[in-house]
């Protein structure tokens, strides 16, 4: 029971994060049309230069600097980079987002090497904020949570509360009007580009001590994000936020929890083949959930995209 | 000829608690002309895209040739006999004019989707193609892209398009819309050409246009039809001047 | 090894002109391994031990066959086992004979296979396989040819010696195993449950899983499983990523019993572990203890330190593999004949190398017998320490000749 | 006038006329001479070997071009029908009762028949709807087929893949198939009658109607076509084709492995379906033949040729959206108005100091990757068949000195090309 408990934790912690991700690449997919492969290279570039920051002023300056230097990098690769690129069409875009992912990996690596960096937790948060039944929840965990909730909170009043929001929220629904009514469409997409990729960043910064930063780090991440924006649904904040909790805690209870595919088969009245190792179902009937675990999300999409294409929570079709 | 052409019987069609369509009722014979008018958001549109199969319509029945085209989808709709054109020019932008016509004789001339016959080696098709370009006046442009023809000539060749295939029913949506007074002109003439002997369904904005076409026209406002008659006898309905002519002409100052 | 030319008084013509013609005499060896991608940081650093090896090691004693030195010459197979069997290609093309490898059994797979039917089908220009670290057993089992040498320990070895002292450890009462999905997870799991049931039958094992390799971003819900279970000691063969996620989540979770491990060192893990791995990551690998015994070994290290400071000197095996091929070129007479070479390496006993210990290369299957040794993860003076960060491995067990008499299911035939 | 290979011919006009077929088949019989004489040009086993790889990539390239350029189907996950088609090869190999009757040049057929078998399933449902949802469902697909590579092991045979022995199938005319060059012809072989057939596929109705369903999905609906059955088709179609590609991986490799199917793969040949051009039928080959290149030659040269690789690809998605066949395609006008002569010299007084500037920034690049992560004390590096010390400071001042000056030049002769580029594409005696 109190597993259960601790394990809610842990998923809202994955999901928080997949949120701080899936946040911006959602406006930016549904404004822009722009499939953005490289979100994640973002998010690790936010570590990166956490990571570098942090050498000079500590973890905090990198919490606070990070971000910005990767938004106004986003806004610039929008300006020069993508702008360009639009009129071709959306297929040269994502090619392109393609092309920056496998780029920004080289330079990463140009720039601090191959091996994971030594990124740690800051001094202040390294202690065991609470335990449930001997499971500890560290403190930078609770740190988490507490920085990604802020930061829904903050873009809920932007998008709800502020005449800015209300263009961004008018483009979500009718991308095409948004214009007619004389906005600097331009303008706008390069700002909501850079600030999507500054919110990547702030997951970067928070989340590359924990989950370690190397040059890896955001192919690792790769396309569950696209897979949770699909899945939320375009256009809906809400749909992102509820699809990454989502995603959060079904992967952490899969890999909680062994459910046997053997348990599910017997029950389904199907017959263990003896002796296992021999039978061609052997595969099948070994198979775990902590081994599926972390591509349930893909079949969740695809299961979602052939019943419901427009997603849990979306307005439109994908 | 027993069965019309097209029968439209208590079409209606909501979209969401609106209702666009309020229950409609067209016989259109076989061989004639007919036009639907009415001002703008009439559902001329909707109309047009209930009896193409584009939307499902909510209640009521659409027959063609007397066969129920309920739950029919285009492609099918089309196999049965009946062709249209669209409102905003739907052409393949990125092929040539010649190949445009010919993909619209790909199908009534029974080549499905078959790849063991080589598209260039089917005279068949390529004078059947030749013969729709000639009747177009478009065989000087033959092997430009259409997405580089002007705006008339690209007109021409959705009509070209839509006949191509050899449907005995034709349904035009506005084909004159945003024209001069001389390409509407060439237009009309081009459609009375191009249409003889088929059944032809107009839907139109401008009077004019339909007056000269159409052996009967549908008056329709508000979703539902109010006169269906001669030109003559439309144009002299009070009921229709009232309330379609007086719109239009106030929409039009 | 590269000529060299100071660009200071050199004019630009003659800059164009540089000697290759050094390379003439030298015996050629092909490094094929992952040099860019998620694992070029380990394979990196295994070129460099590489080079280093041969330098010192062959060409600074004098070279081999009176006067001839090794010349490592690196592909880059972007750990890709496509990619290999091309570079493979083009090795034997430039006329090379001896390809090592080890990042990856299913590198190594594909390469033994390939290279057995090269063997096969082309007579004239044989070559030889010296795998330094891809562990698979299958690999001097039923995959085992003539033209396949291993320098480490494989799997079941390895595991061998690791349970040869879990069961003496009489606080270990529970076990935690767990692994990424593929064969070679698959295989550490099998061998850790036939090796403690065979040892220590009372050991109940608590946890037996596998989870996606190179997948998971978050290890906490499998540390809450582990401390659920009460378990005294976790057993996995993770490396890289998986390796650094795992554990630190473990650890994290509050979990302070031994984790037994094969891949925990080097390449940033004994950085990123540092203090928290204290006394809790142990690690089974041949080689010699921090700093090791024989002096020169010391004195090797010191200068591989100064040249490649970011380096680790992590793989041991890497110079008994140069050096125990030195020594069996020498008695053969001969590079080329690869044949006469494979023959006098197979049955070869090799005691006064770098380290410590005796190796044996076993005719039957093409395995070199060792000692295996446990480390602990702990405090160690550069230049043995890891990463520079202060900590290393320090022996704590020795299995002496581990697993000399461990049964081989190869049948291997001879040319 | 030429007969350029294209997807969407802009000029057929009395192309189709019966004479004119003869052109049509000039390009084929060329393709045929030159992949005979190949192997006598570059009889090396290593150059063999890439010029395998590169017919392999080369066949799927164009499976997938049928799916991206053609039908305007964007799949991210289109490795796995070549892997699968490649898997069931090796199994057949394997099959001892069956593969001794069956002469090794017929196998590649049954890779295409598995990889069809697999894009049945998946394209009944994923080609409902073009766009978006098809990209997320490819992904998907390829994600999952990926991960059960490693799970399911008795198809996929786990991490260490399934491998075989080509040489135990029944000789064909005596050939066993022993050697890289004999299976050099039977790859050839297969990569002319695969491009020859889906050349032909484009010809065809079907194939007409593809490009028709791409650009305008509706309008093809009310022609009498459901553009789901189109899409369908083409789908099935390049599952084929993808794998009779996995087919000759499967002979040329002799395994197959979990990496025939991962994103990695998947990704990749987008790459090179994007870099050589997707309008054109040729771009496909085009893409393959450089990144093959840079891939297994330039890697030898340089740890940083991703870096490279991936600066060529956003060059080239920015400056060049129709890939390299588009570029060449750009002076299509110019040769028919007669006038590419008068670009040629323009083009060398630029692009020569440009080659030069390109160089010099690479060298630039390398040199600062030198001295940031070569081994203390290791200061002379190689580049360009020269040797240095890269810690001094004459070859920076060189290397600068070189880059500037080219720029300079590369600049300076920039509006002298865009004038003659004009006057090239502008018909005598008038303007356009």
């Amino acid at each position: 029971m109190e597993l259960i408990f601790v394990n809610l934790i842990d998923g809202l912690v994955t999901g928080l994060l997949l949120f701080m991700l899936s946040a911006g690449l959602t406006l930016i997919f549904s404004m822009m049309g722009v499939l953005n492969f490289a979100h994640a290279s973002f998010y690790m570039l936010g570590a990166y230069f956490g990571y570098q920051i942090s050498l000079y002023t500590g973890f905090w300056g990198g919490l606070v600097l990070a971000p910005i230097i990767v938004g106004v990098a986003g806004a610039g690769v929008e300006r020069y980079g993508l702008r360009r690129v639009h009129q071709y069409g959306h297929v040269p875009e994502l090619i392109f987002t393609f092309g920056l992912a496998l780029l920004i990996e080289e330079i990463v690596q140009f720039i601090w090497g191959k091996n994971q960096v030594s990124y740690g937790i800051p001094e202040v948060l390294q202690f065991t904020a609470f335990s449930i039944a001997g499971n500890s929840i560290p403190a930078y965990k609770v740190f988490m949570i507490f920085i990604s909730v802020a930061i829904f909170l903050g873009l809920l009043y932007v998008l709800t509360r502020t005449r800015i929001g209300m263009i961004i929220q008018a483009a979500l629904s009718y991308p095409k009007t948004v214009e007619a009514l004389g906005h600097n469409v331009p303008l706008v997409f390069m700002g909501v580009f850079g600030a999507g990729t500054a919110l990547a960043g702030v997951a970067g910064v928070i989340a590359g001590p924990v989950l370690g930063t190397f040059p890896g780090m955001a192919f690792v991440l790769g396309s569950i994000i696209f897979v949770t924006i699909v899945i939320g649904g375009l256009g809906s904040l809400w749909g992102a936020l509820i699809a990454s909790l989502l995603i959060g805690w079904i992967t952490t209870f899969a890999k909680s929890y062994n459910l046997e595919m053997a348990d599910l088969l017997t029950a389904l009245g199907f017959e263990k083949p003896e002796p296992i190792w021999d039978s061609a179902w052997r595969d099948l009937w070994t198979v775990t959930s902590p081994q599926i675990a972390d591509i349930l999300p893909y079949m969740l999409m695809v299961l979602i995209l052939i019943f419901r294409p427009r997603g849990l929570f979306g307005k439109r079709d994908v | 000829m027993t069965a019309p052409a097209l029968e439209l019987e208590g079409v209606t069609k909501s979209f969401g608690r609106i209702e666009i369509i309020r229950g409609v009722d067209l016989r259109i014979a076989a061989g004639e002309r007919h036009a639907i008018i009415g001002p703008n958001g009439a559902g001329k549109s909707t109309l047009f895209n209930l009896i193409t199969g584009r939307f499902d319509i909510t209640s009521g029945r659409i027959r063609l040739h007397g066969a129920d085209l309920r739950g029919k989808a285009p492609y099918q709709i089309n196999r049965m006999g009946l062709s249209r054109s669209f409102q905003i020019t739907n052409i393949f932008a990125k092929m040539t004019v010649f190949e445009n016509i010919r993909c619209a004789l790909l199908w009534p001339q029974g080549y499905g989707y078959s790849f063991w016959n080589l598209v260039h080696n089917q005279p068949s098709l390529t004078e059947g193609a030749e013969e729709i370009l000639e009747q177009i006046n478009l065989t000087g442009r033959r092997d430009t892209m259409a997405g580089l023809l002007s705006y008339a000539e690209q007109r021409a060749l959705e009509i070209g398009i839509t006949i191509a295939g050899g449907a005995d029913v034709i349904m035009l949506d506005e084909p004159t819309a945003g024209m001069s007074h001389s390409e509407t002109d060439y237009i009309v003439d081009l459609i009375r050409k191009v249409t003889e002997g088929r059944t032809l369904v107009v839907v139109e904005h401008d009077m004019g246009v339909v007056f000269g076409l159409a052996d009967r026209i549908s008056v329709l406002v508000y979703g539902e039809i109010i006169a269906t008659d001669v030109p003559e006898e439309v144009r002299r309905s009070p009921r229709v001047q009232e309330a379609y002519l007086g719109t239009a002409l106030e929409a039009e100052h | 090894m590269r000529t060299s030319l100071r660009l200071g008084a050199a004019t630009a013509l003659t800059l164009l002109i540089t000697a290759s013609a050094a390379y003439a005499e030298n015996i050629k060896i092909a490094y094929i391994d992952p040099l860019s991608g998620p694992f070029a940081a380990t394979g990196t650093n295994g070129l460099h031990q590489y080079e280093f090896a041969a330098e010192k090691l062959v060409n600074e004693e004098g070279g081999v066959l009176g006067g001839m030195n090794f010349e490592i010459v690196a592909f880059d197979n972007k750990i890709s086992p496509k990619e290999s069997l091309i570079q493979l290609q083009v090795a034997i093309d430039q006329g090379i004979r001896y390809i090592v490898q080890g990042n990856s059994s299913g590198v190594a797979n594909a390469l033994t296979d390939a290279i057995e039917k090269h063997n096969r089908r082309n007579p004239d220009n044989r070559v030889l396989f010296l795998n330094y670290s891809a562990v698979d057993p299958a690999l001097t089992n039923d995959k085992c040819n003539f033209w396949h040498f291993r320098f480490d320990a494989h799997a079941d070895i390895k595991m061998d010696a690791l349970t040869d002292v879990i069961a003496e450890n009489e606080d270990i009462k529970k076990v935690y195993i767990i692994g990424q999905d593929y064969s070679f997870g698959k295989a550490v799991a099998a061998a850790a449950v036939s090796f403690l049931g065979e040892k220590r039958p009372d050991i109940e094992i608590v946890g037996n899983e596998l989870h996606p390799i190179g997948k998971v971003k978050d290890f906490t819900p499998y540390a809450r499983k582990v401390t659920a279970s009460e378990a005294d000691a976790v057993i996995t063969g993770n490396w890289g990523a998986d390796m650094l996620g795992l554990g630190k989540s473990i650890i994290e979770n509050g979990f302070d019993g031994p984790i037994y491990t094969y891949y925990a060192a080097a390449d940033g893990i004994t950085a990123a572990f540092g203090e928290s791995g204290k006394g809790t990551l142990k690690l089974v690998a041949e080689g010699g203890d921090n700093p090791p015994d024989k002096e020169k070994a010391q004195e090797y290290i010191r200068a591989f330190k100064e040249k490649y400071p970011d380096g680790n000197l992590s793989q041991s095996r890497i110079t008994n593999v140069v050096e125990m091929l030195a020594q069996a070129i020498n008695e053969a007479g001969t590079a080329d004949d690869v044949v006469a070479v494979a023959n006098k390496l197979e049955g070869m006993t090799f005691s006064d190398g770098l380290w410590s210990g005796e190796l044996y290369m076993r005719p039957q299957d093409h395995q070199l017998i060792q000692d295996v040794h446990i480390y602990g993860h702990t405090d160690v003076e550069a230049p043995f320490d890891f990463d520079n960060s202060g900590y290393g491995l320090k022996i704590e067990d020795t299995i002496t000749n581990a697993s000399a008499d461990i049964d081989t299911t190869c049948e291997m035939e001879r040319p | 006038m030429t007969d350029d290979i294209t997807t969407d011919p802009t000029r057929p006009s009395q192309r189709m006329r019966a004479g004119s077929m003869v052109i049509g088949k000039l390009p084929w019989i060329l393709a045929a001479l030159f992949l005979i004489i190949l192997p006598v040009i570059f009889p090396s086993n290593s150059a063999i070997t890439i010029m395998n790889q590169m017919s392999i990539t080369m066949v799927f390239a164009l499976a997938y071009n049928m799916l991206l350029g053609q039908g305007g189907m964007l799949s991210f996950g289109h490795a796995v029908y070549m892997g699968v088609g490649g898997f069931a090869c090796v199994h057949l190999m394997n099959v001892a009762g069956f593969f001794d009757y069956l002469p090794l040049p017929f196998l590649p057929l049954f890779g295409g028949l598995g990889g069809m078998a697999l894009a049945i399933i998946v394209g009944s449902f994923s080609t409902r709807s073009a766009g978006t949802i098809f990209a997320m469902i490819s992904l998907g697909i390829g994600e999952l087929v990926a991960a059960c590579s490693v799970i399911i092991v008795v198809f996929f045979g786990g991490e260490e893949g399934v491998s075989a022995d080509r040489t135990l199938g029944m000789p064909f005319f005596g050939i066993e198939f022993l050697y890289q060059r004999e299976v050099y012809y039977l790859i050839a072989f297969w990569l002319l009658l695969s491009a020859i057939l889906m050349y032909l596929f484009s010809r065809t109705p079907m194939g007409r109607m593809a490009n028709a369903v791409r650009d305008n999905p509706e309008r093809a609906e009310f022609l009498g076509y459901s553009s789901r059955w189109v899409r369908f088709y083409s789908f099935v179609v390049s599952g084929f084709f993808a794998g009779v590609a996995g087919g000759l991986f499967a002979i040329n490799y002799e395994i197959l492995t979990e990496e025939n199917l991962n994103l990695t793969t998947s990704g990749t040949i987008l790459l090179v379906t994007f870099l050589g051009g997707v309008g054109h039928f040729f771009g496909p080959i085009i893409g393959t033949v450089v990144f093959t290149l840079v891939q297994t030659v330039l890697s030898l040269e340089t740890e940083l040729w991703g870096f490279y690789a991936g600066l060529l690809f956003l060059a080239t998605v920015m400056f060049f959206p129709g890939g390299i066949a588009g570029l060449i395609m750009m002076h299509a006008p110019a040769i028919r108005l007669g006038k590419a002569g008068r670009l040629i010299m323009p083009y060398l007084i630029c692009f020569v100091p440009a080659f030069f500037a390109v160089l010099g920034v690479a060298a630039l690049i390398e040199m600062v990757f030198h001295v940031r992560h070569a081994s203390v004390g290791d200061e002379e590096m190689s580049l360009y068949w020269m040797t240095f010390d890269s810690h001094a400071l004459l070859p920076w001042v060189v290397a600068v000195a070189v880059t500037a000056v080219a720029l300079a030049l590369t600049r300076r002769a920039a509006p002298a090309l865009r004038a003659a580029w004009n006057d090239a594409n502008t018909p005598e005696g008038g303007s356009a």
